[in-house]
């Protein structure tokens, strides 16, 4: 009666824990990819009504509006003197926020063996490379002679004229190419078993089953192929953990090299870092909590406890991100410079106060009120909140430090209010943009990596010993 | 390229190749298939791709500032100051840089043109012959007495011509008129002169070699008389040369672009500027141990309540008066214009006679009469202006000619000039722009733009040289204009018998060289010539003719023999408010056509492409309006809608009006932009028959409209606004 | 055919105080009576666009210099601090020079002069962020001008158009006609035998330009003394542009 | 949609039609590039050939070449300044030829002869002959031969892009460290 009791006991707490962790609940291998194949196909109408007006806002707001600001020169933005970057900036640096967090996630939990990024490394490597794509509109768009943006590429030619590298924008230029084609290969690497997956469930004939017999490179899970292929993402999990940093560091140095006051500091490097990491992990919150509610069999894949990582994750970087803003904050207060002084009074109390404040509740109070919480931060819909008001919170930082710290200059005499004009439309054409290339990519991408959560099943398992029931893990490689 | 294949053909090809292009690589060969067309006969001194200079004159205003324009293959590029004339010693003012925003302005009148009825701006175009027909018929079909002339400041040689030809048709002598003329209180000026020193004359001022000046509502360094000449005065005064730093004191109830250079503004309660001249006058007397009749009577306590100038205030200005090696006082402006503006002038300028400034460098002196000059002469003033719009009404005149002048906008609304055009037979306008005086013509006969344009034009002021300055086209005439001379010339010939005779010139030119011949032979001129042609030569190629030895002569009279009195100014109207109107330092009088112009910010408010009214802040809080709210301003006169500046240096008792915008024709840039103090003007003048445009009250009610001011300078970095700290 | 790999010779030289400046300008702001014909003159000669009300009031407005002046005190004993001209002050230590990706903005080795090469300009705009003294103005539209105004222009200076930053040139046109002529002639460009626009304008001839680097001209005599100072001396622009100080 | 094009696309016809399409855009692209290194047409073909055959200086027709940025066009006046004296067409004799009779055509109307700029730069390039030639350029070196035999309206004898300018300023200043920084700076060319 007692062993009985025991063994309810442990069999209950056992299906707690399968319950409670993917990696401890494994299906057969083909159901679990039939799940992931049904997941892509099983479409509603809804979502080709979302699907649609997406296609119709980027087609208008993005490409239209674009369109028309090409033809009628940036005087249709709302960027003036001295404020002559305006949002278009602010989205640049809040996309390649975005895009940090898929790399970290993949990358860093990859590299520190962090078991519960397993079944969501791929829905953030999409931020990443679909984030980059953004952010790379964005800055094209604030040229003033974008069909000249060649000219920014070293190539040879006639006149011997290179760009100059001197400037941070090169460095920036090179820094998104390199890090935009390093996060395509590293999303590609990992994806393609997953290729090969749904190459062979899809019927022959359809020009999916083209898509993906191209794209899986003839991928067949030989002992030979799964060895290349962990040692190439081994090293590409490695390699690009320094372009990660690197690129928002060097964004980071189109304001901190410049001359003008907010923007000349040196702290600038790690605290965008961090602010990217801030806004990225709330974005793949938000992400998650609509994959797991929207798309089929995802409850299975993504449960709570993914989300409480994340949740501990998001708190972790909102307190670094919040040492780090009173780090800059500090600096700048503290070198008495009386422009600064006065930007920083104009931060605070001008016209756009307001957003500072709402920049510190968002980014600072509201995560340290709710993810302590561990049942709070289970809760997908709350983080999803909690992610959205993060990124509120990270635009409006940037907002602050581009529109409006260029506001002030040392020439009182020319500071002037921005009132953003089309560029609203275009930030709002890269939103869908966004949606619209990772709505697509649902339908065409496993967004499961289901290999590695069958690899991670694998190497869990539940193992009891007298009265406990302990998980064990082997290692793999 | 073969025969058969068209050069179109090629070209059809080729555009879709250079589009094709354009859109690949961003640089197409768009600018490729431009073609050059070389001149037929090239003209003379002309080089291709070389520029050629022209000497001329301003037109912009009646200073008569010599200019040399760059011109290439027929088109002119820039206008620089002409170095060797005396006026403005290759200096220009904002509005002279201006001036081919004018020569190239797309609404110039481009034909002349009938309206089928006046205001319906319905303009059918004639040719000229039918036009010189028209006024021909005018000249020798109109009783004599009920043709008129009303000309503008600028150019001199026309005038001269109406006047001739007034003479031989026996018309009333034409009338002269010019809102700059008004502004600057030019007659109650030369009364004030010919008053105290017996002798009609425009006073040059000293500036240059003074070190003490004290400016009582003169504007010089922005309109009045001769802005460029004085500007270079007023440098010269600041270098100090013998002096050390001259110092300027200026008495404006505002703080005008002048007063901002100065390094002490007195801001005077409007129409006591004559009193605090005598108050000033008895303490510098008395320090300087002198007794004066002029000053005897002079209750200095009552002044200082009168005039919000401190008791002590009056006594350091005084001292500092008397104790200057070389101090000059300068009547002018809004100052005199004011009942008492007569006295004013008078009361200042015994200001300079007690220091023993009348003659002395650095002080007044009587300007020369320019060459062909022979007397003193002065554009009309309200009160004639008024006598003239009375003959209108009174339907004495038939036919009107108007040319260089916009009496619809520049008079003060109240004299009704527009209304009595209704009353003119035949009104003809010969605008070069298609101005408000001429939307109320029959005709429009447009004449050449300045730069275009024959002549010569007397410097009247600003120069210690007696001088005249040259006009010669710096370009073809771009439009199907002619020049108002030939037209009149054309049609006095036409006309036949007495007027032909007395004009029996072939052209313009002719004219003018008829009348440069007295020159010839003359001596001390800066350049000689045996006979016309050679002379008329010179006269172009140097922009005009002056003499070398400065002709500055010294006025004379008794001036502080007797007391001066200055009776207490007289405000028309009732409402809380002075109103203090002036020039736009930038547009002047006839500057808002010309887009640059426009875009050019104010030097004290920086505001562009606008009007407005300026408000102490404080007035403004009390009034319960803010920055960009439209306020109505009503007078006696007139009622205005303009837009408040909160303008931290003026008096919180006055407002004050730019005059230059608030038109309702004048072509795409100037129409419907701003208002016009000139609707709140009332009919009192002053004793010189000035109209007395400052001695005004005004009421200044809030719309609850809203009109956003572009302005260069920030609200926030300048007045501190939106900063989170009130200022 | 071989591709021959050319390398710039632009070689940034940005080392501190190491600029010897060719050509200068002294404002003397107790002089400057604020009368804009500087303004109007640079805008004619330089081919200038004006870009309307609403633009010029949104901070868009062209001008390549600007009068500054601002307010101390209050009513009745305010005062205007003297009208202070703006322009691009030819910084010998640029800050705008090595922000440009497109080497569109550099510093002419040979006039020592910032250069805005308007062919080469993408529109980053990040000179026009980073130059300290505001004085870069952006081609926000292709601004109209009706016809005929376009006669107007002056063929020495290219029409810019949308998308291209541009700031003063200290009238380069100007100094490249008074160098070729001289050169024609055999000889060195005299002191005082060409000025730029707004030089030649300055009714009060407040505005002095000339050679920099050679002691005996009036723009030297006048920089040299005792009132001279540089505006933001403290970022070690090494401006070419000298003010006076107002009494 | 997408299906449908890949189904082209694995159809050989596709993948042809959408080669060509590629191709056209791009000759397309390339014509026009050629067409900005080609002589355009002229109103008049003037024979370049037979003048200079005749031994007449460059400067004679072009002199601002010599003194100016412009080298110039020379007038109707010059041109049938000669022409009309020459005593075989005066007299009758021989018939005017084809292209003076244009020649003639534009002198009668007073028209100015519409001639297509050949050696261009654009306008953001303010490039001055009078340096060049100061410095012992001849005009063929730039605008080549013209007494080729058969050689009518001037043709650019290679594509004046900025790249052949600065070859040029970068031999001829090879020993001059000061004269180079000058020919290289940008500010020689673009203001």
């Amino acid at each position: 009666m007692a062993s009985e009791k025991h063994n309810d006991h442990a069999h209950d707490h056992a299906a707690h824990l399968r319950e409670k962790h993917l990696m401890l609940d494994p299906l057969p291998r083909g159901q679990m990819n039939d799940m992931v194949m049904e997941s892509m196909r099983a479409t509603s109408w809804k979502f080709w009504v979302v699907f649609g007006v997406l296609s119709v806002i980027v087609a208008v707001f993005l490409f239209g509006a674009w369109g028309y600001m090409i033809a009628n020169g940036l005087g249709v933005a709302g960027v003036n003197r001295p404020s002559y970057w305006g949002i278009f900036l602010v989205n640049t640096v809040f996309w390649i926020g975005i895009s940090h967090a898929g790399t970290f996630i993949s990358a860093i939990l990859r590299v520190f063996k962090a078991e519960f990024r397993r079944p969501f490394t791929r829905a953030a490597e999409l931020m990443t490379t679909f984030g980059l794509v953004q952010a790379g509109f964005s800055i094209f768009m604030h040229m003033g002679r974008v069909w000249l943006s060649y000219w920014l590429m070293p190539i040879p030619n006639q006149r011997g004229l290179w760009p100059n590298f001197h400037s941070p924008l090169s460095w920036d230029l090179l820094a998104i190419t390199t890090y935009l084609l390093s996060s395509t290969m590293y999303l590609f690497l990992p994806l393609i078993p997953d290729l090969a997956m749904a190459r062979d469930r899809t019927p022959d004939g359809t020009w999916q089953k083209t898509f993906y017999r191209v794209l899986a490179l003839g991928f067949r899970g030989t002992e030979g192929e799964w060895t290349h292929l962990r040692n190439a993402m081994n090293i590409f999990a490695w390699a690009i953990i320094p372009v990660m940093f690197s690129v928002h560091t060097i964004v980071s140095w189109d304001f901190a090299a410049a001359t003008r006051p907010g923007w000349s500091s040196t702290i600038f490097g790690p605290y965008f870092i961090v602010g990217a990491l801030h806004s990225g992990m709330g974005a793949v919150a938000m992400v998650l909590a609509v994959i797991q509610s929207r798309m089929k069999h995802m409850k299975y894949f993504i449960r709570g406890e993914h989300f409480e990582g994340l949740g501990m994750l998001m708190l972790l970087v909102s307190m670094a991100w919040a040492y780090f803003f009173f780090n800059d904050y500090m600096v700048q207060w503290y070198g008495g410079d009386k422009w600064t002084q006065q930007l920083l009074h104009f931060h605070e109390a001008g016209p756009l106060g307001w957003m500072w404040f709402a920049m510190l509740v968002f980014n600072v109070a509201i995560p340290w009120v709710t993810l302590w919480n561990k049942k709070w931060r289970s809760n997908p819909w709350l983080l999803f909140t909690v992610g959205l008001l993060i990124n509120v919170g990270m635009w409006f930082e940037r907002y602050i430090i581009i529109p409006i710290s260029l506001t002030i200059n040392r020439m009182p005499f020319t500071w002037r209010m921005y009132t953003p004009g089309v560029e609203i439309y275009l930030g709002i054409g890269t939103v869908a943009f966004f949606i619209l290339l990772y709505m697509g990519a649902s339908r065409l991408i496993p967004l499961i990596p289901v290999w590695e959560v069958q690899e991670g099943q694998m190497a869990h398992s539940l193992k009891t010993y007298g009265r406990e029931t302990v998980v064990t893990v082997s290692e793999l490689e | 390229m073969t025969d058969n294949f068209s050069r179109r053909d090629f070209l059809k090809l080729a555009s879709v190749g250079a589009a094709t292009t354009a859109i690949l690589t961003g640089c197409g060969p768009a600018s490729r298939y431009v073609t050059r067309e070389p001149y037929t006969q090239m003209p003379e001194y002309t080089y291709n791709g070389q520029s050629t200079y022209y000497a001329t004159t301003c037109r912009e205003c009646a200073a008569g500032c010599g200019l040399v324009v760059r011109t290439m293959q027929g088109r002119a590029l820039k206008v620089e100051g002409n170095k060797n004339h005396p006026a403005n010693l290759g200096k220009t003012c904002v509005r002279g840089q201006a001036t081919l925003h004018g020569l190239y302005n797309p609404d110039r009148v481009q034909d002349p043109a009938k309206q089928s009825k006046r205001g319906s701006r319905d303009f059918s175009n004639m040719d000229w012959d039918a036009a010189i027909a028209v006024v021909a018929d005018a000249l020798k079909n109109t009783d004599p007495a009920g043709v008129a002339f009303l000309m503008g400041m600028a150019p001199d040689h026309l005038f001269d011509l109406v006047s001739d030809l007034a003479k031989a048709v026996g018309a009333p002598t034409p009338i002269r008129f010019g809102a700059l003329g008004m502004f600057e209180a030019r007659a109650t000026l030369g009364k004030a002169v010919e008053n105290l020193f017996g002798q009609a004359a425009m006073p040059f001022f000293d500036l240059g070699k003074s070190d003490l000046v004290f400016s009582f509502g003169a504007n010089f360094l922005e309109t009045w008389l001769a802005p460029v000449a004085f500007t270079r005065g007023f440098a010269n005064m600041r270098r100090g040369g013998g002096h050390g730093r001259g110092t300027l004191v200026h008495f404006e109830p505002r703080m005008s672009q002048t007063a901002s250079k100065a390094d002490m503004w007195i801001p005077i309660t409007p129409g006591t500027e004559g009193l605090v001249a005598l108050a000033i006058g008895r303490i510098a007397a008395e320090a300087r141990g002198a007794t004066s009749a002029a000053f005897e009577n002079v209750d200095v306590e009552a002044i200082a309540s009168a005039s919000g100038v401190s008791a002590e205030k009056l006594d350091e200005l005084g001292k500092l008066f008397a104790s200057a090696d070389a101090a000059l006082a300068i009547p002018g402006g809004a100052a005199l214009a004011h009942s008492n503006g007569l006295e004013t002038a008078e009361a200042v300028l015994a200001l300079n006679a007690l220091v023993g400034g009348l003659g002395r460098a650095g002080g007044v002196l009587l300007a020369p009469l320019a060459p062909m000059q022979t007397e003193f002469s002065r554009p009309a003033n309200i009160a004639e202006m008024a006598d003239f719009v009375e003959k209108m009404k009174g339907g004495k005149i038939k036919t009107l000619f108007v040319h260089g002048v916009n009496p619809v906008f520049e008079l003060p609304k109240s004299l009704g000039f527009e209304d009595a055009l209704k009353s003119v037979g035949t009104v003809i306008s010969f605008a070069t722009f298609p101005d408000e005086t001429a939307m109320q013509a029959d005709y429009v006969f447009p004449d050449h733009h300045g730069l275009e344009s024959w002549g010569y034009q007397r410097v009247a002021a600003g120069s210690s040289q007696s001088a005249l300055s040259g006009a010669q086209p710096v370009v073809s005439p771009y439009y199907n204009t002619r020049a108002t001379a030939d037209v009149f010339l054309a049609a006095a010939a036409s006309a036949g018998g007495a007027l032909a005779q007395a004009l029996p010139f072939k052209d313009e030119v002719e004219f003018i060289q008829s009348k440069l011949v007295a020159l010839v032979g003359e001596g001390d001129g800066y350049f000689g010539a045996p006979e016309i042609n050679t002379f008329t030569a010179y006269f172009q190629q140097y922009g005009g003719w002056w003499k070398t030895v400065e002709e500055l002569s010294t006025p004379s009279g008794d001036v502080l023999g007797k007391a001066i009195k200055v009776g207490e100014a007289k405000f028309a109207g009732e409402g809380e408010f002075y109103l203090h109107p002036f020039v736009s330092p930038v547009l002047g009088e006839a500057g808002a056509n010309k887009p640059w112009l426009q875009e050019v910010p104010d030097p004290t408010t920086t505001v562009m492409w606008g009007s407005w009214v300026e408000i102490h802040p404080e007035t403004a809080h009390e009034l319960g309006v803010d920055n960009d709210d439209v306020v109505l301003i009503t007078s006696e006169a007139g009622a205005v809608e303009a837009v408040v500046y909160k303008y931290p240096a003026i008096r919180p008792d006055t407002i004050a009006m730019p005059f230059g915008q608030g038109h309702s024709a004048y072509g795409r840039y100037a129409e419907g932009r701003g208002s016009n103090p000139a609707d709140l003007f009332g009919e009192q003048v002053n004793d010189a028959g000035d109209l007395a445009f400052a001695g005004m009250r005004v009421k200044v009610e809030k719309t609850g409209k809203t009109y956003p001011l572009a302005r260069l300078e920030s609200r926030m970095g300048v007045y501190g606004e939106a900063l989170g700290e009130e200022h | 055919m071989t591709i021959e790999l050319k390398i710039p010779e632009y070689s940034a030289n940005w080392a501190e105080g190491e600029q010897q400046g060719k050509w200068g300008m002294a404002i003397d702001m107790d002089i400057c009576t604020g009368c804009q014909a500087c303004v109007a003159a640079c805008a004619m000669e330089n081919n200038i666009p004006f870009v309307g009300e609403a633009d010029s009031g949104y901070g868009r407005s062209m001008h390549w210099i600007r009068t500054e002046r601002f307010w101390e005190g209050e009513f009745p004993e305010i005062k205007m601090t003297p009208y202070q001209p703006v322009l691009c002050q030819q910084c010998g230590h640029a800050p705008c020079e090595p922000v440009c990706p497109a080497f569109a903005t550099v510093h002419s080795q040979a006039e020592a002069l910032n250069l805005q090469v308007y062919n080469r300009c993408v529109g980053t705009r990040y000179c026009a962020n980073n130059c300290p003294y505001q004085v870069r103005s952006f081609n926000w539209r292709d601004y109209e001008r009706p016809e005929p105004l376009p006669n107007q222009l002056n063929p020495d200076v290219t029409v810019r158009r949308r998308g291209v930053m541009e700031k003063c040139t200290f009238c380069i046109q100007r100094i490249h006609r008074a160098q070729d002529q001289a050169k024609a002639e055999g000889r060195e460009v005299a002191d005082g035998e060409f000025t730029t626009a707004c030089a030649q304008a300055c009714p009060a001839d407040a505005i002095v330009f000339g050679r920099i680097d050679d002691p005996e001209s009036a723009v030297s005599k006048l920089a040299g003394g005792a009132r001279g100072f540089h505006m933001l001396e403290e970022l070690g622009t090494l401006p070419a542009v000298t003010y006076l100080k107002g009494g | 949609m997408v299906k449908r094009f890949m189904s082209w696309l694995s159809d050989p016809l596709g993948r042809i039609g959408l080669l060509i399409a590629f191709l056209a855009v791009f000759s397309g692209a390339a014509f026009g590039l050629y067409t900005t290194q080609t002589a355009p047409p002229q109103p008049i073909q003037f024979p370049h050939a037979l003048h200079v055959g005749l031994e007449i200086q460059c400067l004679y027709c072009h002199p601002g070449a010599y003194r100016q940025a412009s080298a110039g066009l020379p007038t109707e006046t010059k041109c049938w300044g000669c022409h009309q004296q020459l005593s075989k067409y005066a007299d009758g004799t021989v018939a005017l030829p084809a292209e003076l009779q244009k020649l003639k055509g534009y002198v009668d109307a007073g028209q100015p002869i519409p001639w297509v700029p050949v050696a261009q730069v654009p306008d953001f390039v303010h490039f001055n002959h009078r340096p060049h030639v100061a410095a012992g350029l001849n005009c063929e070196n730039c605008h080549g031969n013209m007494a080729v035999t058969g050689f009518t309206v001037a043709e650019n004898p290679q594509v004046m892009n900025m790249g052949w300018c600065l070859e040029c300023h970068r031999a001829r200043t090879a020993e001059d460290p000061e004269k180079r920084t000058k020919l290289l700076d940008c500010g020689t060319c673009h203001y």
